[in-house]
């Protein structure tokens, strides 16, 4: 049986219903994010697991034990916030060892546990600085510190790296991952921004509006998105209106070019209108690129974005974006510029529904 | 041009409230006719009404402290956690004082509390004293629940409950190790301003004839030249003195928050 | 079970403001023996002393209101500003009156500004008038300013002033369609707890011996039974409208500012 | 003669010199970036241009005209703040109007300017609403609006995408760019995310400690930095110690491997320590992959980006990081894996100084 276990969750504010049927096992030891856009009902669920809000129905099991009729503070849950949440008034070493202090345990045992937590997050020499001396990413690591200290069965994260500056949400991200695999805990991360779940997550749910969309690796959920909303948040993809040439042939005409995709479409006929999706890295403009399919289009801009080129290509009543990586020898397309984009037919995906 | 415009409306305001004030304390010390003295201190501090007034009315104003924290502070918490939408209610309740006069509070009191009512309370001292007590904890009430309210906004209220709550704390260990050493400057602000009030307070106390300073301060006012001024020196030096108190609480708060 | 003991706070603080109040109503209508009618209210109303001293007040509160805008808002949106580290201080000089007695503050004002004085203003009755007026002025400091430095904390005042800068804008312009509009709400509030401020000072007013209403209803309280109840009734009236008037006005504003 | 000329320009806060010397020549209609770490000078030198701040020395000139005298509200510059900065008590019609008003333009020619700068950030049906009822994004376009409106001789942009989403932070930079490629309007853009200033700029000044250390176009920027500072914080550059073992040769002995640079070693000798960079978009470890020059080492970890795989290999002493595009048929090599890093060798340049 799974560790963690959200069975048929489902909670109201009043007449707004933010969770419908929310259902979803966690093995011991996995790392788990919660993707949407804000208002998806992620920090909800969340909430919930942490005993801050109740469900109007549903089971939350942890370690075989029904969490429904625990207060938060019965639940021995982790939980890092967005805001850092320290306590003012403490120095590093007391908000670390808060929890340790409530639950009674020993001086001693206290003095070592703080001294081990605050070496796996690497500021032992902080030890008596006060929240407000802090950056912002010591003050959440000092959070993190905090929230294990007390061994808790499942940590929590509430877009804890939000509030951060681009390069220590990048750092920090590694860390969380790097001391959650060491230490094997259980945990659960809330985020809105793509690319931190993919990184860090052994398993993602892409939530909308109140409901899962998709659960998987974060491999099968960029590579494989089961619904057009995981397709669009996760990654930035082209979506290419074209219409069916033959169906049999997965013939299809987008502008005044045609195109063969790689199975039959099947349920159309010639003439229907077909949304094609392709990834922006999926494509190339370089000379003897590889791939059994071509575009041909106008170059639109080109954005420099550093290891990566973005350029927006005009393809029949479509702009789309692909991407290659920057290579000094090279000098990138400019506006205006007549190229081919060549990829794989297997890239071009059909978007239903 | 701005920057003289700027520190000439400061120093007028320095000005406004200083020159009564350095007018006072010279007048106090003109009681010696031709030279400078303390006669009218002397006075004052040998006058054992002003020993037994003042330290009843010390007395009245730390009871009132001890009430008013033990009822705002955690009121003031609870409606920020849990009630946020009640909080312009909260306030403008607690703001209800300054605007009824205390001659209605107390009028109020005397009809409620008479010796024919259901509570008798003007019919004993303790219970005129307790009657008091509640009065001045009323007027107390806007400053201290606004000290307080400020003290709550510094701090993210709900989520250092909740992250309190996560690592196994209840209410009370909330309240005494998070809450209140975190809004001690609040409060220690609001108590000092109570005491002020307290101490300068004449309406309620005349009215309920208890021997409070307020009273004592009217009556050598109306009676005597030289000794008021000296007794309102006296009253500025204390306040005086508290304020200091108060910002270098609030400094050493800063450099090194106390240890919880 | 929390729940409960919040409810109950809550309960128990409003019992602890109405309770009197409703003593005090009750009281005021009982003066036609055995049966509740409007005597004392008509009494009053038809006292000449009363619409005397009434409107002398009013008078009295709009100048001071009007000075005290004058002077704290560009005060304030000054220091904010240009002088944030001096902020504390000023704060701490807004907050004086609070703690010296009035009757300090008057004592001040009479030995400054007496008739052998450099300023005789206490020789005419003008001249007396504009000193209750700065009296009542620094009295209603600490409210006013509190209030709007509380409103200019919710915009972003550097910013803004920056932004209006570079659009060309002079600091007449910055004041009075930037600031001012935006900390209304704030500046009304304090207006009208300096209101209600002057309209129940007594201890300036009689120690300067102007018809005022303060004293007027203090002589009603010592002399009368019924009439004292009914006047505190009309002067809560009279705050209360004005706080519904702000709460209106704070209402309004924010669902559709004013245009500028 | 350039447009907007920044001379000599220094200043100093108390005892602190934030800016040393800064030399700069805008051209007319040119995009102008200002990147670097918080605390650089960056904003200090916008704010002089500004006219907030007052040199302690140097000079500004504007269009021929020197600044220096003039007050902030005398130098017809347009001004777009972090923080948005529209005024609460204006609509958004009032708040783009704001600046004619006060120039005391005619009401008709109010009207018909406000409505096509609202058309220009595309929110005409939002004319009515109050900033507080917009999102960041709407209410940073409005204040671009307002900015521009005056026909400023320069535009400012103090990071005004820092307070925003990240995919509202890409979409808004780029309408930034075309509003202002259409306007031909001159402007200093500030920033501290490199993406941003290498995706938008003409030009980008890499700040540094209160000095320009690199100025040039991104592609400069990127592919040539001048210094080891630009090398780092624009882009993420692998650091690779290493021995002299030929220095004619231009061989180098990294670990137990030996590779060979482009170019000889100057002034150094067999055995001399040196420092090499590498971008982490130069190599591959892909079959077949090209380059002339390979590095034998350990995956420490793979990390899963989106449209970019991001792996960290040991080689010799150093960690080093390199990207490869996700490609849904190649599984990403695993923690553990031995593979082989091939780049050209002209992409492994010598770090000095």
């Amino acid at each position: 049986m799974s560790f963690l276990s959200l069975t048929s969750i489902k909670k109201s504010f009043g007449p707004v219903q933010v969770v419908h049927d929310f259902n979803m096992d966690i093995e011991k030891g996995e790392f788990v994010s919660f993707l949407g856009p804000s208002g998806c009902g992620k920090t909800t669920v969340l909430r919930m697991i942490a005993g801050f809000e109740t469900p109007t129905s549903g089971k939350i099991v942890i370690n075989g034990r029904d969490q429904n009729s625990l207060k938060p503070n019965q639940r021995n849950i982790g939980m890092v916030f967005q805001a850092y949440a320290l306590f003012p008034n403490m120095n590093v070493q007391d908000n670390v060892a808060f929890g340790l202090k409530v639950a009674g345990v020993d001086k001693s045992e206290i003095d070592s546990r703080v001294k081990q937590m605050l070496g796996l997050i690497k500021l032992e020499h902080l030890a008596d600085r006060f929240p407000y001396q802090l950056s912002g990413g010591q003050q959440q690591r000092v959070a993190l510190a905090r929230a294990i200290a007390v061994k808790p069965q499942v940590l929590l994260l509430d877009e804890p790296l939000s509030a951060l500056d681009a390069k220590i949400r990048v750092s920090l991200r590694e860390e969380i991952r790097q001391i959650q695999q060491q230490l094997g805990i259980t945990t659960v991360f809330v985020t809105h921004d793509q690319e931190e779940a993919l990184s860090i997550s052994d398993r993602i749910v892409v939530m909308n509006a109140g409901r899962a969309d998709q659960i998987g690796t974060p491999f099968e959920i960029y590579n494989t998105p089961s619904t057009r909303f995981v397709a669009s948040f996760v990654g930035t993809l082209n979506i290419i209106e074209g219409k069916v040439a033959d169906p049999a042939a997965g013939a299809v005409t987008i502008g005044n070019q045609q195109v063969a995709l790689k199975d039959p479409i099947a349920g159309m006929k010639g003439g229907d209108s077909i949304s094609l999706a392709l990834r922006p890295e999926a494509g190339s403009i370089a000379e003897g690129a590889k791939g059994d399919t071509a575009l041909a289009g106008e170059v639109v801009s080109t954005s420099f974005l550093g290891s990566v080129i973005r350029t927006r290509l005009r393809v029949g009543g479509d702009v789309i974006s692909f991407d290659m990586f920057n290579n000094p020898g090279v000098t990138p397309p400019v506006s205006g510029d007549n190229v081919t984009l060549r990829f794989a037919a297997k890239d071009l995906l059909v978007i239903r529904e | 041009m701005k920057k003289i415009w700027a520190w000439g409306a400061l120093l007028f305001g320095l000005l406004y409230f200083t020159l009564p004030l350095i007018g006072m304390t010279n007048f106090s010390l003109k009681m010696r006719r031709g030279e400078y003295s303390f006669d009218a201190y002397a006075k004052v501090f040998a006058d054992p009404r002003f020993q037994e007034t003042f330290s009843y009315s010390v007395l009245q104003a730390l009871f009132t402290i001890v009430f008013g924290v033990l009822l705002v502070v955690p009121t003031a918490y609870w409606v920020r956690l849990k009630l946020p939408r009640l909080r312009p209610y909260i306030e403008f309740i607690t703001l209800l004082p300054l605007v009824i006069p205390a001659i209605v509070i107390v009028f109020g009191y005397i009809r409620l509390y008479n010796t024919s009512s259901w509570l008798p309370l003007t019919g004993s001292l303790t219970g005129t004293n307790i009657l008091l007590m509640f009065g001045y904890a009323t007027l107390a009430l806007p400053y201290m629940y606004r000290a307080v309210d400020t003290g709550l906004r510094t701090i993210d209220v709900a989520t250092l409950t909740e992250a309190a709550q996560s690592l196994g704390a209840g209410w009370a260990t909330i309240l005494a190790r998070i809450i209140l050493p975190n809004v001690l400057v609040a409060v220690l602000s609001g108590a000092f301003l109570t005491f002020a009030i307290v101490i300068g307070e004449f309406t309620m106390a005349a009215l309920l004839n208890r021997p409070a300073f307020g009273p004592y301060m009217q009556l050598l006012g109306a009676n005597r030249a030289y000794e008021p001024a000296a007794l309102a020196v006296i009253a500025f030096g204390i306040t005086w003195g508290c304020l200091g108190l108060i910002q270098l609480v609030s400094r050493f708060q800063k450099s090194a928050p106390p240890k919880a």
